[in-house]
């Protein structure tokens, strides 16, 4: 008796994921790539309105909390795959955190920039691609923040299995792309605006 | 391949027929259509999405949903592949019988680029003096060979012609190598396949044919080149060149024993009989 | 046993046990069986072929006299806007993943797609983007309170597309219908990637495949690359059109030439993803007509390569005489001109498979043999087009408009009718007609050329694209006149082929597992297949595993 | 203006009066004599093969079963890869020749502007501004005097496209754009907006009228009059001025000083009105101006709904704006 689902022979069950998962990151990369062109190719062409210098501020601790969460995540991983259920669903709450102090701190900026400096989406180029590309980033943390999630309850109900290792470290190769996505658009945004 | 089977009772697990991947495409268009249409519309299409996105992963977690396929019975089933009557012809190489190993002896990249490279020397050692000669500057054909990218040689008078520019002298350099190259490489290729004459076919038949090709585009190509040109110093540059390249080619490959084969074992084709063969896969 | 009993129904039309049409129609939508999902896709592609078709006709018609008023301007724009993204979008793309859906895991000897359920999604994302899109002809607000459909080109060149030149919101339909097709697309590629990389059976290694499989791995890696820039172009639009965002428009410092850029950074390599599916067809069928294997088999892999690299360096050449530096025109034409050399590569290469065979003109070979002509002239054109000064006259002419036509319908549209004559019997276990098959090929080719010949013309005499009407006395009535005849030859074709369709359907010869005596592993089961498609997953030792059954006493894996 | 130059009513690329058209042209015949040659090359092979290699019926032999080769493969990329580096050379050199062209300092200088579904003509050095009609002197020996264009858009994208002087240039909105043309024969050639550019883009016609160096001087003089003023008209007049005509349009010496219009201080010098889509009679100009729509569907210019006697005053006016 055989399943569908089946590999071709000699290519290990978990290459699919993989492979599904590497293929999405790259049309991902290409989507983040062309706001980041389109920042780039705007930087200061704006022909009012603030300027990234005048208002960016570095965000330190929201970039350590991001870079934080992808070493959190691999520690829950090697908990899981060693059979540690506990280790992993403290490790992995802290990802969850720390993904979740990111996003809070990003709003805070958000909230700065609107209401105090009076940056939207429509004031000028800068604020047209510095939204853009920063609210897709944090749209796709948000995204992430939802999977963990949900694998957080998974593994509270006792559904997950240190068998499922290999499908939740695929999970965690989404996440580590969105923390690359941000050293990328920490150094296109924060850094040019000093 | 499908060999029949008598057990009609077999079965193979298939993904089961869902509706959920429908249903949260559904879903997401109408969120989308919202925007053109009504709030009412997005609100329903997040919804539907949300619900179809519970019933998709409910479907494949902790483990995908299957269903039992039951195998077709026998006589349904694919009819085997049976050996086929048609004969299969070979191509017949040489005295020994087809399924020889081709003596293939050649190395066209190397010895043609080699060629191209002592052509290209050869050439341009001849266009230098032929400059000299009859212009006393060894940059007049240089600076006409860069005139065919450069608009502001092409109209250029011959004193600024006779002068030494360095951009025109790294553009020429750069059009004459890689032409010389590729040719030189053509020549590796194409010089095994002819049977004999190759000095006369490299160094006279095909210098004078592409001097030809070239004679009918130049003027729109270099309309410098083509309102200064001495056709029989071209030509005579061009058959040094070749004879370099012609020489180059032959002294490297022992083409002769290639002589009593037929075109296509001389042309390196690949076909079954010609190459050498396996008896285990 | 219920399973059984489809299978058999739909396996023997001689015998069929008729299910009710509801539950028929049931086990469609909620199918996630690779065969059905791609028979979907390449249906709809053909409808949506027809709709833009008879859209194409209509506007032949206006412009077959001078100053006609047949159509006014807006409903021109809006045809020739519809026409040209329904054709892109909703039958090129779906025809690929049709194509791909039904023969890619048949030929690599799997059962289906890697993920089954996410092909379902891609394909009624694909679908109700289209409809969502059609939509927009009732549902939009359009002048009066009538629909509009979008009018902007299917390029929808900024600032022509921002709320101030194009007010309602059919620009919106045109965004939307396409972003959300192409997620769908995303989905497909993904799948496809993933399936050939994972799923191939015992014994196919990468120099084993199909060249088919090949062609359209290489194609579904270029969908990954290439389609989300035209979604992230698109939402910037989107945000520009309802969040008052500045991506392009121009009063506020943004750029018209951006837009550009990105959209013909996807619409360029999108030529070749449309393109390489033709050559997939034609590198399977040739040989099996010419009764050779394809010449040159790694050449062609690493041409295929090439074409997809190379095809995202050139999309600048759409956009010759929108005033770039010389530096960046020099440039962008010398990689245009380079990829002329793989494509090239290829044709000698389906030239060198049919040298020395011995040629079956079967349709499926016909049109193949057409195609192969045609596409070169559609080539040339092209390097005719890269070489940038003439682009300076010919870009945005009529010219343009013929070159593309013979690219899309002489390369494209030639080898999908080829490949619909190929896998028909496989799919549906019923020959199409040989005879009127002929009749198709001969009206359509002559048409086609009637049509698309004659089109170089009025380019080269200076009339624009786009136009809805033209002067009198400029030297292009005739020409036009012309061209508008052979849309109408065309046509007596196509109602030919769907006379075939539908009459084979119903009581075509039946086909056998292996009708033109190939040598793929899709011939090696039934026709159609059985849900599972092998009983016995088979195992290959060559790159034509069922010539190895036939000819046991010279099989290939001897030579390979 | 000399009315006995010649209409060249079809504009074809193949009779080219000017520098850059005819480096064009001569490319297009290097390249269309290669493709025809490779077409015929090909096109023969196809046909040798369709014809030599056809199976014969109830033959039941396969052919060779032949791979492939290498020393072919790599001869036939080697020739088309030459064949483009020539080709190659040829287009990089005329890129530079026309794009790379610097105007010399007696050159004559055009600001084009494109409008939804107009072009406005404006003349910086002479203060002549004209519209849909562009004049522009002959280059004779002895006298050389090409034209440059800086080419602006007022709304969307349109092309610049005169196939016998010089290929299109774009015109786009916030970017200047330049394209020159130094014709050698007076004459009117025709030419007309080669990008999509909504709803009338077919009827955004653009005559360029070459003229010798003397009508061209002459002609410059009859721009810079300012507008009749004739008692006679004075009542179309007084309707033009107190209508919204002048919100849009300029006619010079008086108020209308719009500028989404053209401009119509010299409007009867032009032999078409609408951009090229009606003659400039007084037939044409009056329906045009009782219902823009009937000529040009969706054309900015709204029907005014004037009084029969009102749309008569003004067809009068402008009638005397020569």
């Amino acid at each position: 008796m055989s399943t569908a689902a089946a590999t071709g022979p000699g290519v290990p069950e978990n290459m699919r994921g993989r492979i599904g998962m590497a293929s999405l990151i790259v049309a991902e990369i290409s989507f983040f790539a062309v706001f980041i062109v389109a920042y780039l190719f705007y930087l200061g062409k704006s022909t009012t309105g603030p300027q990234p210098g005048e208002v960016l501020k570095t965000p330190i601790a929201a970039t350590i909390c991001l870079l934080a969460s992808s070493v959190t995540i691999a520690i829950a991983l090697r908990a899981l795959r060693a059979g540690s259920l506990g280790g992993f669903r403290a490790w992995w709450l802290a990802t969850i955190l720390l993904g979740a102090g990111f996003l809070f701190a990003t709003a805070l900026e958000w909230h700065e920039l609107i209401h105090e400096r009076g940056l939207t989406i429509a004031t000028n180029l800068f604020g047209t691609t510095f939204y853009s590309l920063v609210g897709f980033h944090a749209l796709h943390v948000t995204l992430g923040l939802c999977m963990l999630a949900f694998v957080l309850a998974a593994s509270l109900r006792g559904r997950l299995q240190p068998a499922d290792a290999e499908r939740t470290e695929i999970l965690s190769w989404y996440w580590h792309f969105v923390d690359a996505v941000w050293v990328a658009v920490f150094s296109v945004v924060y850094l040019t605006a000093r | 391949m499908s060999a029949p089977r008598d057990d009609g009772s077999e079965s193979i697990r298939m993904p089961a027929p869902t509706a959920w991947p429908m249903l949260l495409a559904a879903g997401i268009c109408l969120g989308f259509a919202g925007l053109v249409t009504n709030a009412i519309v997005t609100v329903t299409g997040a919804g539907l999405a949300v619900i179809a996105a519970r019933g998709w992963i409910r479907e494949v977690l902790p483990v995908q949903h299957l269903e039992e396929v039951e195998l077709r019975p026998a006589a349904l089933r694919a009819r085997d592949v049976l050996p086929s009557t048609a004969r299969v012809d070979h191509l017949e190489v040489g005295r020994d019988g087809h399924r020889m190993r081709l003596p293939i002896e050649i190395h066209p990249w190397t010895a043609g680029l080699g060629g191209g490279l002592i052509g290209a020397l050869v050439m341009a050692l001849v266009a230098a003096a032929i400059g000299v000669a009859t212009h006393g500057s060894p940059w007049y054909p240089i600076n006409l060979l860069a005139a065919t990218v450069m608009p502001s040689l092409s109209g250029a008078g011959t004193a600024t012609l006779e002068a030494f520019d360095p951009t025109a002298f790294g553009l020429a350099s750069v059009i004459h190598l890689l032409a010389s190259l590729l040719v030189g490489a053509l020549y590796g290729l194409i010089l095994p396949l002819v049977p004999r004459h190759h000095v006369l076919v490299g160094g006279l038949v095909a210098p004078l044919f592409w001097t030809g090709l070239l004679w009918a585009v130049l003027g729109v190509l270099n309309p410098a080149l083509n309102g200064r040109i001495e056709w029989p110093w071209f030509v005579l540059s061009q058959v040094a060149f070749g004879l370099a390249v012609g020489w180059f080619v032959s002294r490297r490959e022992k083409i002769a024993t290639l002589q009593d084969v037929p075109l296509a074992a001389r042309a390196g084709i690949e076909a079954a009989g010609l190459g050498p063969g396996r008896d285990e896969a | 046993m219920a399973v059984l009993d489809r299978s058999l129904a739909s396996s023997s039309p001689g015998e069929a046990v008729r299910l009710p049409v509801a539950s028929r129609l049931h086990d469609w939508v909620v199918t996630a069986d690779h065969k059905k999902l791609g028979l979907m896709y390449i249906a709809s592609g053909l409808v949506f072929f027809l709709v833009a078709g008879v859209m194409a006709s209509m506007m032949r018609i206006q412009l077959a006299f001078p100053q006609n008023d047949f159509l006014g301007p807006n409903t021109f724009n809006r045809l020739m806007t519809m026409h040209g993204t329904t054709m892109v979008f909703f039958v090129g793309m779906p025809m690929f993943f049709g194509f791909a859906n039904y023969l890619v895991p048949l030929q690599i000897g799997a059962r289906d797609l890697a993920f089954p359920r996410l092909n379902a999604f891609g394909f009624w994302m694909f679908l109700f983007g289209g409809l969502l899109l059609y939509f927009s002809a009732i549902g939009s607000e359009g002048l009066y309170g009538a629909g509009s459909t979008p009018d902007v080109g299917w390029f929808a060149y900024a600032p022509l597309t921002s709320r101030t030149f194009s007010r309602g919101n059919a620009t919106d339909y045109w965004i939307l219908g396409i972003l959300l097709s192409s997620v769908g697309s995303t989905a497909t590629a993904i799948n496809l990637v993933t399936t050939v990389a994972t799923m191939r059976c015992p014994g196919m290694t990468l120099r084993r495949m199909p060249l088919f499989v090949w062609i359209l791995w290489v194609d579904a890696i270029l969908v990954l690359f290439v389609l989300s820039p035209l979604t992230a172009a698109q939402v910037m639009l989107l945000f520009d059109r309802f969040l008052g965002a500045h991506f392009f428009d121009t009063q506020a410092g943004g750029s018209a030439v951006l837009w550009q850029h990105f959209f013909w950074f996807f619409g360029h390599p999108e030529v070749y993803v449309l393109i390489l599916p033709a050559f997939a067809i034609a590198s399977e069928v040739i040989p099996v007509f010419s009764r050779k294997p394809l010449f040159g088999y790694p050449i062609m892999v690493a041409a295929t390569i090439c074409i997809g690299m190379i095809s995202m360096s050139v999309w600048v050449h759409h956009m010759f005489v929108v005033g770039l530096e010389p530096g960046a025109n020099t440039f962008f034409a010398a990689s245009t001109m380079a990829i002329a050399v793989p494509t090239g590569i290829k044709i000698f290469n389906w030239l060198g498979t049919m040298w020395g065979g011995r040629i079956r003109f079967r349709v499926p070979m016909l049109w193949c043999t057409a195609f192969l002509v045609e596409f070169v002239l559609a080539g040339l054109t092209g390097v005719i087009l890269a070489t940038v000064p003439i682009d300076w006259q010919l870009s945005d002419s009529y010219f343009v408009v013929a070159h593309f036509h013979f690219v899309l319908i002489g390369g494209l549209l030639f080898n999908i009718f080829a490949a619909i004559y190929y896998w028909f019997p496989k799919a549906t276990g019923r020959m199409l007609d040989e005879g009127l098959g002929r009749k198709h090929f001969f009206w359509f080719v002559l048409g086609f050329n009637l049509t698309f010949l004659p089109m170089h013309v009025p380019g080269l005499l200076g009339m624009p694209r786009r136009i809805y009407t033209y002067m009198p006395g400029r030297g292009w009535d005739a020409w036009n006149l012309v061209v508008t005849a052979g849309v109408a030859v065309q046509a007596v074709g196509i109602l030919f082929f769907l006379w075939n369709v539908i009459s084979s359907l119903r009581g075509g010869e039946p086909a056998g597992d292996d009708p033109w005596d190939a040598w793929t592993l899709e011939w090696a089961t039934t026709s159609p297949p059985p849900e599972y498609n092998f009983e016995e997953i088979p195992t290959v030792r060559s790159r034509r595993p069922l010539w190895d059954l036939k000819h046991p006493e010279d099989p290939d894996w001897r030579w390979e | 203006m000399n009315p006995g130059s010649p209409v060249h009513a079809i504009p074809d690329m193949f009779s080219p009066v000017s520098a850059p058209a005819e480096a064009i042209r001569q490319l297009w015949w290097l390249l269309g004599g290669i493709s025809g040659a490779i077409l015929l090359i090909v096109g023969g092979v196809v046909w040798w093969c369709a014809t030599r290699f056809r199976a014969l019926p109830g033959e039941d032999r396969e052919p060779p079963q032949v791979y492939g080769s290498n020393q072919i493969e790599f001869a036939w990329t080697i020739v088309p890869v030459l064949i483009v580096f020539v080709l190659f050379l040829a287009t990089a050199r005329t890129i530079y020749d026309v794009q790379a062209m610097a105007p010399p300092a007696d050159a004559l200088e055009v600001t084009l502007v494109g409008h939804q579904w107009w072009w406005e003509i404006r003349y910086p050095g002479l203060g002549v501004v004209t519209a849909n009609e562009l004049h522009v002197p002959a280059s004779v020996p002895g006298a050389k005097r090409p034209t440059f264009l800086t080419l602006e858009s007022a709304d969307v994208i349109h092309s610049f496209w005169v196939p016998q002087l010089a290929g299109k240039t774009d015109v786009v909105p916030a970017r200047r754009n330049r394209t020159w043309v130094e014709p050698t024969e007076t004459g009117t050639f025709l030419g007309q907006c080669a990008e999509f550019c909504g709803t009338q883009h077919a009827n955004m016609l653009l005559r360029v009228v070459v003229d010798s160096p003397g009508d061209f001087a002459a002609w410059v003089e009859a721009q810079k009059r300012p507008a009749v003023a004739d008692p006679l008209v004075a009542a179309g007049r007084a309707v033009f001025e107190s209508t919204s005509c002048v919100n849009c349009h300029t006619v010079a010496g008086t108020g209308a000083k719009g500028t989404f219009g053209p401009d119509l201080t010299h409007l009867m010098s032009r032999t078409t009105i609408a951009s090229g889509a009606a003659d400039n009679v007084h037939a044409q100009l009056r329906a045009w101006i009782v219902d823009p729509h009937a000529i040009k569907p969706g054309a900015l210019m709204p029907a005014m709904k004037l009084p029969d006697d009102q749309v008569d005053a003004v067809t009068a006016y402008l009638s005397t704006l020569r």
